[in-house]
This record gives structure tokens, C-alpha cells and sequence, in this order.
């Protein structure tokens, strides 16, 4: 009989989400489970997201997947989805309150961003007291994952955050400001030029994703200051780890979007064949996908794969 | 002299006996061309067209879209865009466009939202307040554009800007949680409230749900559609968007009138912001609306025929035009068509209902 | 007898251009004042700071004795002065019955109209059939007709409909023949005369001699931005006016 | 002798408004026609379709004997159909002499105006100034002006020179010195003449009668969208024009 | 008749003598007036004023931004805006606009790494492809508008849609990476090469670098200044904005000119996408300028004071405008504003640049 589940993506231009989207539908193919794919139209669009869930519903579809831009703003209408019977299973991000959806695979962002932040300090040694740094952040709507990330990274920088919900309140000195990139190299290298201007002595570079992360360089390049600047970034996509084979960038956080997606397509075949319900990892309320360092200059104390296992986990 | 004045006009005597009848043309009364002399007439016609075509074509094609739930969702999905959309109408009747109607939307519940939270006013005060402070931000930029003589592109691009960043910096990027108003703040999600019609007693969901807000809608169009019809206020609107100095000339106070137009836009957006609390449940401050309102409710005013320049359309059609585009979007989505190619397609189909208005005008013209 | 509508030493320039250079112009009650001059000799300029269509750079302008200043048209309208305009100042898109009472709609009589603020349609249209037919302007078919479908003819003569009809204390008609037919110009110049035995003031601005001869009562002659001189149109031949008003002849006198 | 440019049958309706009923019309080679009518009697309308700026719904209509139908107005003037429009076709924020060449610039001589195609400036401005000369609109200080600083008889002005300048075949002038002075009338007056002797033919609308006797060769009478009858000047008083214009009189002849 | 017609104008003797001479009003040469003229006849004036008094103002509030690499930075941030600001003026100044020009920039440039790399045509001629199709998406949006009379609001909001969505979906969200960009392609790269000035041979990275993009934008506002002001096609441009009808009368080829108009603005965009694939290295789809390219070129344009009614303003100013944006960005990162309020600031300057704009017209009126 016929299984039809929904895939609700932040954005569908963010090549996190695309190939998201890709390996849930090849699952769906695999499983024999019609999958369809909706979006928010720029980060944070948590409206496109109800109206999608919306249209599932009324679609008749028995799951949905939804990595959700507001975690605390999709609630209501996760709860009406599931109150008409569907699974709703949250990808990438947990809700607010986690117990909002019936399952959760995601990955810990935050963890994400300490990750890269333990290992600059490392890398940094004693230098890390003196670094300057440059934030790279998402957008000016602040997201969650950016927050996370970016806080994250501060965390394992032992940089105090203020207020943990919020980047960009921190009065630390070494930071040389926050600006934002939207996630793609065009930004990247605009927020890159004006943070040298701002400050020519930067000498890390925290950002969002890889892309960002790569204009980051082009930008440092043009400077002739690529040598003495480590670029630390989060995503762990094919170019990304590429990147941090070349050296453009010094470590980055690889996350599994490919897992998540076929684990959760996985799961609504099941709970439409028995109805059963996936269980969370042991020990946390949700299922943790994983998170891993990828660097090929590894740094003591911070756990890391090189590039070579990297590449083999990349996912696009 | 005036004596000379008299011969040096003596022929006019030939007017004598002048006909007094109204010329009477030949008239051509065929159906076709009293059709076209309706649709001419109708502004709204058109939109109507193309929506019942769209429904009919997605009727066929998609399974699950001629379900009453189906329609229901429709409506509640575009019930802040079709009040954004009366706010847009006004403006844009006087030959304006209002960017900010999104951010003024956003920022109002947020306000509303931090008003009951943060500094413990009780919910209906935040609301009044919330409503109040978006119908002044609407007349500042209304202030700007009559008094300031600016252009309305610019100045609501700048106090698009302005209020979405101070949405940001004001709300700390926080979200009020649903459960949270549903506890202390019912009045909050007044308009998130349903009527259920056609109920099964024994199932449990059955029947079809009507969001208060869909209603809300539904009124505020049909009220700005007498407003701009049948009374002087709203014939100052359209002469404005018309010939601005030709009005001005003519007795219309254009500069008060644009005031207002834009206070009362802003108030509709607060409107729109109070419904935004009611149909997601919760206040967010990155709601789309912010970035994408405008956008969205340029789009349904002139899918819905009203002329960009001012002076000519029906809100009617607005109205008609969000329901094209929320019929669109799920439609595409039940017919399982990928994001970017419903973004293809909706781009299209402005460029085709616009394409068919002209054209039938054309024909009838 | 004391000038109902008096301007001295006004001044508008714009730009370079000194379109009215320290002009001074006096309205009696009762009269008819034509205003002639050549073209860009600024009639226009003249009593568009007269009714508040643009505002004077210097000089001084008194109505019944009392100083005024206009913002803008409509103050003036309220002071009871009504004009019609070179350029008509009608919206395009609007019927003509909603353009003859732009700014001074009639509502519903009863509760739609004062809380519901309906107007009263058939009632405009009604005043608006008779102001048009008053003129002959019996071509138009269709009283909701837009006015952009009017020929330039019907238009003008919208516009002094508007004006006759509405004028309390004085009346500006600018060349308000201009496009019109032989018979509609006749329509006009006995609808000013109408107006003038209604006591109203009128001030007609026109190249046509003839007509100009025929009903007015002064004639302000206009050149280079300011009063020439003003004639009586019983004491001087339409062939002298021509002559003062193109710099052809250097008037004695100064006043009628 | 073959009209130079004939119509017959032209239709046009607008909505349900026809304004142009079956229209016949002559013009002859080296003669000024003249077209007389009442408000709204549709003579812009016959003008406009002989001119390409609407297109007849019905009808026919011969350039030299050959049909034509211009899709807009670039292709009469290419074939030498130069028209003054009642609302005079000008760009507000260009300037007088960009006005009077708009669509045939002169270039600058050499490689500036073949490559670069850079605009002559001086001679544009030279001719212009010649042009308006001829004309005696004198007022007009700066050739460089903005049409929109004009006043109504200024712009009419320039667009009366631009047609008179540039027709080749027809010259077609649609109430040219309704918003003229009486110098500026007499000019254009002068200057329709000056165009009859280089032999062009020209249509003039007109409601100034004694103007319309003065230079028109014959006088197509306009009625309801049609024509009512050719009259020739010579033979009938204005008084007759007027009436037969009016439908206070039939007329008994058809053509003049 | 004839005699009867004499007699009745024979009060046109009064003619004889009458005065041939220009009139001769009274001049106010002040300097003052002076200067109020010139501001009034020079367009760009008021936003070079602005300008300077941006300059000076963070030249003195920020350490930091008046040294020569600031200002380099400035020119080369603003390059791709200056590009697309040429293609928005030309589109402005027809009446029209242009919501596709981001669109089409960022779509050219994945054509082109595209055409090299998936289909391995050498890299110039992929350019030379990109550039015609750039042109041909311009050409269809001009098609749109003056043949179909579709409003360009509308076209180019529904071609924004399109371009953008063909772009993620023809790219597959793809980004080509720089270093294989270099390696194999150094042609997509040449607007990113750069010329140094004042170079101290002895130190590593001294002196200013100017990119090649930097000169191709500023010789692009030379020509097309040259091309408005000084062709009769320039003027064909400004005719057919300011009154669309009157030029159509007047023998402006109207049409023609627009389809040429949105064709040239395509063709513009298409380099501007080239030049982005130099600027930043790698050809990304989801370029923000592909969002944001349309906002900020409008910017420029209305803060450089062409009018958005149209016919009304010069290419220079649209120059001087994005150099105003790219100022005051870098000025206030340097300053040091949290992003939010780099948001809400630019937002403010918008408006005032235009309220400043206004005041000296105005007064110099
Ligand atoms: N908005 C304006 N900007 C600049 N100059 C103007 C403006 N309006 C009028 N002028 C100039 O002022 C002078 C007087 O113009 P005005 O319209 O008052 O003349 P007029 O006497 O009414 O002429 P006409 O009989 O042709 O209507 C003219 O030289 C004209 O060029
Ligand atoms: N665009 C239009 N839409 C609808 N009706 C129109 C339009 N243009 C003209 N008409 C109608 O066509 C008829 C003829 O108009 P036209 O302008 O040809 O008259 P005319 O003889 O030139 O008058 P006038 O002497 O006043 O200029 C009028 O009744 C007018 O209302
Ligand atoms: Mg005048
Ligand atoms: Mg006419």
C-alpha cells in the first residue's frame, strides 16, 4: 500500500539541505515511499514551513520530516499534524520543547561549533589569549543553528557569551565583530574584506558553513594573508572537506544530513507498515546523528578524523 | 469696442436652431461585446477567471486538492497575506508601494507579544498598543512621502529596513512559545480560534475548520471594498493615485489622504501581525512575513489586476489574486512538485494571469 | 468701491525665469476682468498664486480687504474661490460626476450617510447631467463615462461646469474656451454671464478678442510679467488691446 | 485630379462609444482642408487614424493612391505624414530643441556622428531657434529649457514648427492655435500659408472660424462621427459652416 | 466666406510693430542663485555632496578608514552593485524596473562555469555564451514589457522567480571551487587580477590593489554617460520614460527601445556575473546577490537621484550612490556597529540621502 512522507527542509538552496533532500529520496526509492519535498524560502522562514506541514497534512501523508527553521514557532502546527495521526519526525534540529515531535534525528550544532572551537584554542596554544577573531555568521534574523554554532565555537574558544541565546553581545576583545555572510561565498568574502579592514591582524576565522568559509579565504588571499590565519567551519560537505585537504580551511565539523534523512524516511516506512516509533539515543531525548571533527592537523585533546575518513563521510 | 466685438462674432448665428440631442451612436449590442464591455467594466473579473480555472485544472490533476479540508487550509494559509494585500491595495490605488507592510507585521506582534511578556501588560492593552504602534509607523512613512515629497519605493525600503532590524535588536531574536500564550495570553491567538461546519459528532477532527482569521479577511475586504467605492474618502484615494496634481488642484487634500492611507495601511499590518500570533501560535520574530510580505502582497494586488500606477483596480481582485497563489502553492505542493520548481512556476504565473488581464482588456478595450 | 480680491508687487520666479515681476492686479466685485497677454507673458503664473496653486515669492494678496495666503487650492476653494485651470486638473480614471464634485461629495441623506459616509450617486449625478447640459455639452453620452475617454473639448468643458457651479465669491477661468466648439464657447460665455448677474466676480483669461470684448467689463493687459495697464473695452478697439498687450503700442494712461 | 490621401468607410470604436462612423475623407494635393465640428464629433479621432496613432477598426485609407496602414506613428512620418497633436506629443523633462528633432537627431559630421554617434548639438539648437523665430515665439529665452517650463502657447508653438519643419508629404495640425496668442495665431496662420507654397497639403482642425475661412481651401464639415458634407469657403458664409456643424441647418449639397 | 473672415479678425492690425525681442525678465545673478541653479542642472550634484560629507565624516568618527586599502576595498565591494546599478539606470530611466538583475547576474555566472566544466567548452567562449544568453533573458523581460504592455514590475518580478529558480535547479546547488576555477579556467577569472599602485617593492603586500573589475565598471558609467547624454538613442531612453505616449507620437520608437533597453540591462548583468566569478573566486548559485542584487542596484540608482517615474537623473549619480552604500557599510563595520544596526542605519540613510536630495532641490527650485 501506498506511503507518502513529506521532507520539510529550511531552505532548499543551502546544499546542507539539498543533499538532505537527495538521500531522503533515495530511501524513498529504496523503501518504495513517495517522498515530497517542501522549503522555507530564506533562513528562518518558519511560515513556509506551517503552510508546508499543512499541505502534508491534507495530502494525507503517514510522516514528515522537517528540519525546522523556528523551533519553538512550528510547534502548534507539528502538534496538529500529529494530532490528524501523521509522524512527525525533526531533522537536524530538535523542537522546543524536544518532546514536540514523536522522534528526533538530529545533530548537536553547538557541540558542532565547540568542536571547532576546542581545537582552535589548541591549535592557538598560547597565541589563543591574544588571537583576534572573525565571526562569520548566518544572517541578521539569527536562527538558531547560527546562534548555536557560533556560540558553540565561542564556548570552546573559552570566550564568554553573554547571552547564549544571542550572538553578537560578547565584549571580548579578541573578537573583531560579527558579520554576516547568508552562507555563501559572495558573503563570505564581502564580511571577510571588511572585517580586514576593520582589523588587518586577524588571525582566526570562525564560519558558518563551508562556502562562507571559502570566500573567507579569497578575501585573505587577496590580502596576501591566507598563510597565517586558521579558517574553522562547520557542515563537513565533499567541497568543504576538500577545503580543509587544500588547507583553505583548518578544521571543520562534519554533520551526516544523508544519514539523518534515510534514517527518518526508515522510520515512517516502519510506523506506516506496525506503527511503531523510533527510540532516541540511550542517555539523550533525541537520536544524535554524530558530529566529528575533520582536520589534518590534529590538535591535543580535541578527538578528530583526517580528511581521508572525511572525504568517505562527506555527503555531497 | 464691444460693438466691433458683436460683428466680429456674428456667425455664430448660424447656431440658431443647433441640435440639443446627445448623439446617438450606432451600438453594437452582441453578447461577445457585452461581455467584453463587462469585463472592461469589472476590474475583478479577470482575477475570478483565472482563480476558477486554476481550481478547476488542480481539481483534475492533484487528488486531494477538491477535499473541503483542502480549501479550508487555502484560506487559512493565505489569511495574513489577503491583509497584507488590503493594506498593499490602498497604497498601491495611490500610485504607492508600501515595503514595509511585512516588517511593520512582524514587528507589531512582536510588540504585542513583548508588551503581555516582558513588561506584564495584560494581553488586550498589548494588543491595542501593538495596534496603535503599527498604524504609527505606517504614518511615518506616510509623513515622508507627502510631507517629505520622498518617493514611497524609498522610504519604505529604508523603514523596511529600519523596523526589521529594530524587530531583531528589540525581540533579542526570541521566540514566545505557544504554550506560553496559550497559558497567559489567550487574547493573543484570538484569531487562530476555529468554527468547525459540518462536524461528525462521533470522529474525533472530522469536519471542516474555519480559522477566525480567514473570516477576518473576508470582512476587511468586503468593508475596504465599500470604503473605496461608495464613499468621498475613497474617491479621494483613487483621484490621488490618478493625477496627484490634478487631484490637489481639484479640492483633494492629497497630502492628508496619503497620511492616512499609510496610517491605515500600517494598521491593517498590525491586524495582520495580531492573526500571525493566532495562526502559528507562537510570536517569532524571523517569521518570513518580514523579508517575504511585501513580495507576497505586491503579488496578489496585481494578479488581481490593479495597476501598479495607480488609480485603477478593485480590492476584489487583490483578493481574488492571494487566492491564485495560495490555490498555486498547494496545488503544486499536493501534486508533490519540487520547491524550486513551485518557485518556477509561481513566477510564471504572475507573468501569465497579468499576460491574460492584458489581454482580455485588449480584446475588450 | 473697494476690490473684492486686490495683489500687489507679486513676485513667483522659477529658476532663471521671473514669470511674475512685482505684479499688481485688483478683482471689483460684481465685474468680469479679462486678462490678456501673450503667451508666456504669465497670466497662468498670475492666478495660480491667486488661488493657491503655487505660493507668491514676494508681494501681498487681500481678499475683501484681508491679507490671505493660500497653501494650496483647497484653502482657496473654502475661501470661495473657484478655478479652472489651463490644464483642467481632472482625474483621468474617475467619472465625470465623481470629477464636477471632487472635494465636496454628497453623501446619503440618513444614517448611511453620516455614519457610513455613503455617497449619494444618483443625486450627483443627477446635479451633474443638468451643470452639463447647461453648457450644450450634450455630445457626452454617459455621466460615469471616465473622464479620459472625453474629447479635449468635453473636458474643458467639464471644468467650467465644475467652476460655475461651485463658485461662491470668485470665479478664475483660465482661457476655459480654449478647445471648445463655436457653440460650446457660446454656452460658456453666456454661462459667465450667468455667473457675473449671480453677483459672483469672474476672472476671464482668453486670446479671443471678440469674446474677451464682449463680456468683459476691465481688461487687465499683461506683458512681461506685470500689469501693462488696464483698459475699458467701451473706450478702446480690440485692435489697440493687440497692440499694448505685443509691446506694438505704449498705453497713456495707467488705468481704466 | 487623385486626392493625395483618401479614407473611406473608417470606423472606430472605443468601448461603445463610435467615433468614427463610416467616415469618407479627401485631401487634396497642394490644398489646406480644413475640418470643422463640434466637440466630440470624432475629428482627433479621424486624424489620428489617418496618422497611425490609432488604427481604424473599419475602412480604408490611400497615401497616393496606394492603401496604407500605419501601425503607429513612426510609419506616417516616415511616409512623410507629419501631425501636431491636440495634446502636442512632447517630452516634459527634454529640452526644446531635443523635442523639436526627437527621432531624427542630426549627427555630429566625420567619425564623431558615423561611430561614436555623437549628436550635433550646436546645429540642432541653431535650427530650433530658427524654427521658433519664424514663428515670433519670442518669449522663449533658452533654447535648452525644458519643454515643462513652457506655457501652453509656448509648447503649442514648438510643436507647430516641428511639424511645419520636417512634413514632406501632409501636414496634419489638430487645433494648433487653440491655446495661442493673437500673435502667435497670426504667425501660425502665416507659416500654414508658407507651407501651402512649398506645396504640401495640410488638414487644419479648427474651431475658429474666421481663421478656418481665412486659409482653408474647402471644409469638411464634421457631424457624429462622419462627414456631413464638403463646403468650399468662397461659396458659403460662416454662419452656414456653423450651422450645418451644429444640425441647425442640413446642408443641400454634398461636396463642394 | 472669405471677406466675411477678414473683416472678422481685422482687429489683428493692432499687430503691426508689435515687439520681435526675446522678453528680458530680471536675472538674480547672486552667487548664490548661482549655485542653486547649478545644483538644480547637475543631477549628480547632490549625491557627490552627500558623498564627501560621508567621507569626511567616517574619515574622522573611524581609525582605519581613510587609508588607501580602505578605500580600494570600498571600490572593489562596490564593483558588482556599480554594474547592475548601470543596467537598473537604464531601466529606471525608461519608467521601468528591473527585480531580475541579480538574477540574471548570478545565473550567467553559473552558465558560464558550467558550460566549462560541465560541458568542457574553453572558457572564453563560455563567457561569450553567458553574455548572449544574459543578453537574451534581458531581451525576453524587454519583449514582455513593450510588446505584451506587461507592467516591468511584474515581468521582472515573475523573471526574478524564474531565473533564480532555473538557476538552483539547472546547477543542481553546485558551487564550482575556486582552486579548480584557476587551474583550469583562468579566463572566468579575469575581472579578479589586479593592478597595484605605489607598491614598496622590499615589502610583501604593500601598496593598493585595484581590481580590473573595479576599472570595468567605472569605464561602463563613462560610456553609458557618454551613450545618455550625448546619443539620440540616449535620448530615446530618457523620452520614453518620461512620457511613454508623447514619445510614441513624437517618432520614438518606443518599442524598440525598450526590448533594446532591457536586452542592454541583460547584457550588463551578464557581465556583472563574469565579474563575479572573478571577484569571488568560485561561481556559486546561491550568490545573495541573486536575493539581494535587484535591492541594492535600486539603492544605488535612487540614492544617486534618478528618478524612479523615470526620464529624470544621470548614470554619474547612480555611481556616486553605490558609493555612498559602500561608504557607509564600511564605514560603520568600522566604526563598529553589531550587523543588525549596520541594517537599520543603511536603512535610515536611504531615507535621508533622498530627503537631502529633495531639500536642495527644492530649495534651489
Ligand atoms: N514650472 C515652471 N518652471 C519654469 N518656468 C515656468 C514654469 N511655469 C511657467 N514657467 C515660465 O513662466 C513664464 C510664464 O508662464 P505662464 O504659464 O504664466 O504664461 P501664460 O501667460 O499663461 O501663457 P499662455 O498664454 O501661453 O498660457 C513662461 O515664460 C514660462 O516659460
Ligand atoms: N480613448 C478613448 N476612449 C473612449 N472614448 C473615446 C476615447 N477617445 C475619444 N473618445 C470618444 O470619441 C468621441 C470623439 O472624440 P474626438 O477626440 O475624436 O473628438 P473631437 O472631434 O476631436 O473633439 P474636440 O473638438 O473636442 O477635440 C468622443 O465622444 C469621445 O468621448
Ligand atoms: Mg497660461
Ligand atoms: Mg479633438
Amino acid at each position: 500500500q501506498d506511503v507518502s512522507a513529506c521532507l520539510i527542509t529550511k531552505t532548499d538552496t543551502n546544499p546542507f539541505f539539498v543533499k538532505m533532500k537527495e538521500g531522503a529520496e533515495a530511501k524513498a526509492a529504496e523503501l518504495g515511499v513517495t517522498l515530497k519535498s517542501y522549503a522555507g524560502k530564506v533562513d528562518g522562514d518558519h511560515e513556509s514551513q506551517v503552510a508546508a506541514v499543512e499541505a502534508c497534512v491534507a495530502d494525507g501523508a503517514k510522516g514528515i520530516l522537517i528540519a525546522a527553521s523556528d523551533t519553538k514557532a512550528i510547534v502548534d502546527s507539528v502538534k496538529a499534524a500529529r494530532d490528524a495521526g501523521v509522524l512527525v519526525i525533526a531533522l537536524d534540529t530538535p523542537l522546543d520543547p524536544i518532546d514536540s515531535a514523536d522522534a528526533t534525528f538530529a545533530t548537536d550544532n553547538f557541540k558542532a561549533g565547540l568542536l571547532i572551537g576546542q581545537w582552535a584554542k589548541a591549535s592557538l596554544g598560547d597565541a589563543a589569549a591574544t588571537a583576534k577573531i572573525a565571526m562569520l555568521d548566518l544572517s541578521i534574523s539569527q536562527p538558531s543553528v547560527d546562534v548555536l554554532r557560533d556560540q558553540g565555537f565561542l564556548t570552546g574558544m573559552g570566550i564568554d557569551t553573554v547571552d547564549i541565546n544571542k550572538w553578537g553581545d560578547e565584549t571580548d576583545p579578541r573578537i573583531v565583530g560579527n558579520e554576516v555572510t547568508a552562507g555563501n561565498e559572495e558573503g563570505g568574502l564581502k564580511a571577510m574584506e571588511a572585517l580586514l579592514a576593520k582589523d588587518p591582524e586577524i588571525n582566526v576565522v570562525y564560519t558558518i558553513n563551508e562556502p562562507s568559509a571559502a570566500g573567507a579565504y579569497e578575501a585573505l588571499k587577496a590580502a596576501g594573508k591566507e598563510s597565517g590565519v586558521l579558517i574553522v567551519s562547520v557542515d563537513g560537505g565533499c567541497p568543504g572537506v576538500a577545503d580543509v585537504k587544500d588547507g583553505v580551511i583548518g578544521a571543520t565539523s562534519q554533520q551526516y544530513p544523508l544519514l539523518m534523512a534515510s534514517l527518518g524516511v526508515e522510520a515512517i516506512a516502519k510506523f506506516a507498515a506496525d506503527g511503531t516509533k523510533p527510540a532516541p539515543t540511550e542517555g539523550k531525548d533525541f537520536f544524535d546523528t554524530g558530529v566529528a571533527l575533520i582536520t589534518d592537523k590534529p590538535a591535543e585533546g580535541v578527538e578528530s578524523i583526517d580528511t581521508a575518513k572525511g572525504l568517505e563521510l562527506c555527503w555531497g | 469696442m464691444a460693438s466691433e466685438a458683436k460683428a466680429a462674432t456674428s456667425y455664430e448665428d448660424g447656431l440658431k436652431g443647433a441640435s440639443d440631442k446627445v448623439a446617438e451612436f450606432h451600438e453594437d449590442t452582441s453578447a461577445l461585446k457585452k461581455l467584453q464591455h463587462w469585463l472592461h467594466k469589472t476590474p475583478s473579473a479577470v482575477p475570478l477567471i483565472v482563480l476558477v480555472a486554476a481550481l478547476i485544472i488542480f481539481g483534475v490533476v492533484a487528488e486531494n486538492f477538491f477535499k473541503a479540508g483542502t480549501l479550508s487550509v487555502i484560506l487559512q494559509q493565505i489569511a495574513i497575506v489577503g491583509i497584507l494585500g488590503c493594506a498593499q491595495t490602498i497604497v498601491i490605488l495611490t500610485a504607492g508601494i508600501d515595503l514595509s507592510v511585512g516588517a511593520i507585521a512582524v514587528f507589531s506582534s512582536v510588540l504585542m507579544g513583548q508588551m503581555t511578556f516582558r513588561y506584564g501588560i495584560p494581553a488586550p492593552a498589548s494588543i491595542a498598543i501593538g495596534l496603535a504602534l503599527g498604524t504609527a509607523m505606517g504614518a511615518v512613512n506616510g509623513w515622508l512621502i507627502a510631507k517629505m515629497k520622498l518617493p514611497p519605493f524609498i522610504v519604505t525600503l529604508g523603514t523596511w529596513q529600519i523596523l526589521l532590524a529594530s524587530n531583531f535588536i528589540y525581540s533579542a531574536n526570541e521566540t514566545i512559545r505557544s504554550s506560553d500564550i496559550e497559558k497567559s495570553a489567550p487574547a493573543l491567538r484570538f484569531w487562530g480560534n476555529d468554527v468547525v461546519f459540518f462536524a461528525d459528532e462521533a470522529v474525533k477532527n472530522s469536519g471542516v475548520k474555519i480559522l477566525y482569521a480567514v473570516f477576518l479577511m473576508i470582512v476587511l475586504v468586503a468593508i475596504m471594498a465599500y470604503v473605496l467605492r461608495s464613499t468621498a474618502w475613497g474617491r479621494y484615494v483613487y483621484a490621488t493615485g490618478d493625477d496627484p496634481q490634478a487631484a490637489e488642484l481639484a479640492g483633494v487634500p492629497t497630502g492628508k489622504v496619503l497620511i492616512q492611507v499609510y496610517a491605515l495601511a500600517g494598521l491593517f499590518c498590525a491586524i495582520a501581525g495580531w492573526v500571525m500570533i493566532g495562526r502559528f501560535g507562537s510570536v517569532s520574530p524571523t517569521a518570513s512575513t518580514g523579508q517575504l510580505g511585501n513580495i507576497q502582497s505586491i503579488t496578489a494586488v496585481v494578479i488581481g489586476g490593479i495597476s501598479l500606477f495607480g488609480g485603477r483596480g478593485s480590492i476584489v481582485g487583490m483578493f481574488f489574486g492571494a487566492l491564485i497563489v495560495g490555490v498555486f502553492e498547494m496545488g503544486l505542493r499536493l501534486v508533490g512538485t519540487d520547491p524550486q520548481w513551485t518557485f518556477f512556476l509561481i513566477g510564471a504565473l504572475i507573468i501569465f494571469a497579468v499576460a491574460v488581464d492584458q489581454w482580455i482588456r485588449k480584446v475588450a478595450g | 468701491m473697494e476690490p473684492i480680491l486686490k495683489g500687489t508687487g507679486l513676485v513667483k520666479r522659477y529658476g532663471r525665469v521671473t514669470a511674475l515681476d512685482h505684479c499688481d492686479f485688483d478683482l471689483y466685485p460684481g465685474e468680469i476682468l479679462a486678462v490678456i497677454g501673450d503667451n508666456g507673458a504669465g497670466k497662468s503664473t498670475l492666478i495660480k498664486a491667486i488661488s493657491g496653486a503655487v505660493t507668491p515669492d514676494e508681494g501681498e494678496i487681500l481678499l475683501e480687504g484681508k491679507p490671505i495666503r493660500f497653501a494650496n487650492p483647497i484653502e482657496a476653494r473654502q475661501a470661495g474661490i473657484e478655478t479652472v485651470y489651463q490644464t483642467l486638473a481632472m482625474s483621468p480614471a474617475l467619472s465625470i460626476a465623481d470629477n464636477l464634485f471632487m472635494g465636496r461629495e454628497l453623501r446619503k441623506p440618513g444614517i448611511m450617510g453620516s455614519v457610513f459616509r455613503q455617497l449619494d450617486r444618483p443625486a450627483m449625478e443627477k446635479f451633474a447631467r443638468e451643470k452639463l447640459n447647461e453648457l450644450g455639452l450634450m455630445t457626452i453620452q454617459n455621466i460615469n463615462q471616465a473622464v479620459e475617454t472625453l474629447s479635449g473639448g468635453q473636458r474643458q468643458g467639464v471644468a467650467v461646469a465644475r467652476a460655475a457651479a461651485f463658485g461662491s465669491k470668485v470665479v478664475i477661468m483660465d482661457e476655459p474656451t480654449a478647445a471648445l466648439g463655436v457653440k460650446e464657447s457660446r454656452r460658456v460665455l453666456e454661462l459667465i454671464q450667468d455667473v457675473k448677474k449671480r453677483g459672483l466676480p469672474i476672472i476671464l483669461i482668453s486670446h479671443n478678442m471678440p469674446h474677451v470684448f464682449e463680456v468683459a467689463d476691465r481688461i487687465h493687459v499683461h506683458r512681461l510679467g506685470k500689469r501693462l495697464c488696464v483698459i475699458d473695452p467701451k473706450k478702446h478697439t480690440m485692435s489697440d488691446a493687440v497692440a499694448y498687450m505685443t509691446g506694438a503700442k505704449v498705453p497713456d494712461e495707467v488705468m481704466a
